[in-house]
């Protein structure tokens, strides 16, 4: 029986600067990696009807996302000749200016780490059950509708 | 027979809470009109149904203990 | 006159990850920015002709170099919807695991972010006049050979 | 009239600096034949000639304290 590795993908509020030079820093020691591909999804303080937006908080179908995120981490390595990835995403209350989602991919080769994180990143987008809740300043909310 | 209901994001914001326990449905589509019936709200809103975080595209019958999701539009990330 | 304003892009050495931190952090105040995209290039240590690559030493035509860079950051703004974008490049030794470039995308959507920092690492590895010297652990050499 | 040339990676490794002046050639084709008679393995290298920064692709006329670059394939990143 294939024994299948735990990735934790939910963080508990904003994913740091800190966290992210963290993670870069374990990949110093491998080095057949010759690429890194990052995105990092920031929260804007958008004006929707005369209201600002303060904070995203997110919520999720914790169980199916998870089992999702493994779907699309094997999909990836199926895809593309990655080295490793790393999905990292928020759960609660993320502010303005603060970071609520890290995709990270390394290659030996950069054209696989670019195309496989922009991968991984629009599948999260269209298919992992995650709910984001624009807060505004006023305290009033709206549910966040993705764009394509 | 009894199924777990868990709902999401503005649903959650008709039903007043994130889960339900219903008895007497046989189908996803007996469940989402007793649904609709309790609240009205739900009718006018996008979903998709997950039975056992599986995604369905067609009414699927239910067995006793099954987890069924209401999933408004994802907007992670 | 159009006054231009000067990016530094030359690093001496290796880029650190609490360089990437920080550069990362600055753009926290910039909150309408909703996607960042990074390219990191690290150094591998592969084995030609039985030997090891120890470091990678860069060195540039460094006038030329930055307006080429210049060149490309215009390009990137003309072609791409961007906030903001940062290029850095180091001169002298990089150890194999560090990283030696380091391409830094910000807009308010995913897409155009992450195509232009695709499309500048392309324009870099085929346009700047930057040479890597691959220094064996015997402390012989080769000059480095960018793959398409 | 004196033009600067500047050479870089492997080329430098042949002529052992990295600037020499050079007097007395009126274009760049004539400053290549010159270098490949002085430095022989010149010849079989691949490189591009940049004149005050700018990569020409056919001989170019040169002027007095013109930079004239050779420049083999890039390697950065």
């Amino acid at each position: 029986m294939k024994e299948m590795k735990k990735h934790a993908v939910f963080v508990d509020g904003a994913i740091t600067p800190g966290f992210v030079s963290e993670a870069l820093q374990k990949h110093s020691v491998n080095k057949n990696i010759g690429a890194h591909s990052l995105f990092l999804g920031q929260v804007r303080n958008d004006v929707i009807n005369g209201q600002k937006v303060a904070a995203i908080e997110y919520t999720a179908y914790n169980e199916m996302a998870e089992e999702k995120f493994q779907e699309i981490r094997e999909a990836a390595f199926e895809n593309f000749d990655l080295i490793c990835m790393h999905i990292y995403h928020s759960l609660g209350k993320v502010n303005a200016g603060e970071i609520s989602l890290f995709v990270f991919t390394s290659s030996t080769h950069r054209k696989e780490a670019i195309r496989a994180c922009e991968y991984i990143v629009e599948r999260i987008k269209k298919e992992a059950p995650v709910w984001g809740k624009e807060i505004f300043l006023n305290n009033e909310y709206q549910w966040k509708k993705n764009t394509d | 027979m009894n199924v777990n209901v868990l709902v999401f994001g503005q649903i959650a914001d008709i039903t007043g809470k994130e889960s339900l326990s219903i008895t007497g449905v046989a189908s996803t589509d007996e469940l989402v009109q007793l649904l609709q019936q309790k609240y009205s709200g739900l009718k006018e809103l996008k979903y998709l149904v997950a039975v056992n975080k599986k995604i369905i595209q067609q009414s699927t019958e239910l067995k006793d203990n099954d987890t069924v999701a209401l999933l408004p539009p994802f907007s992670g990330g």
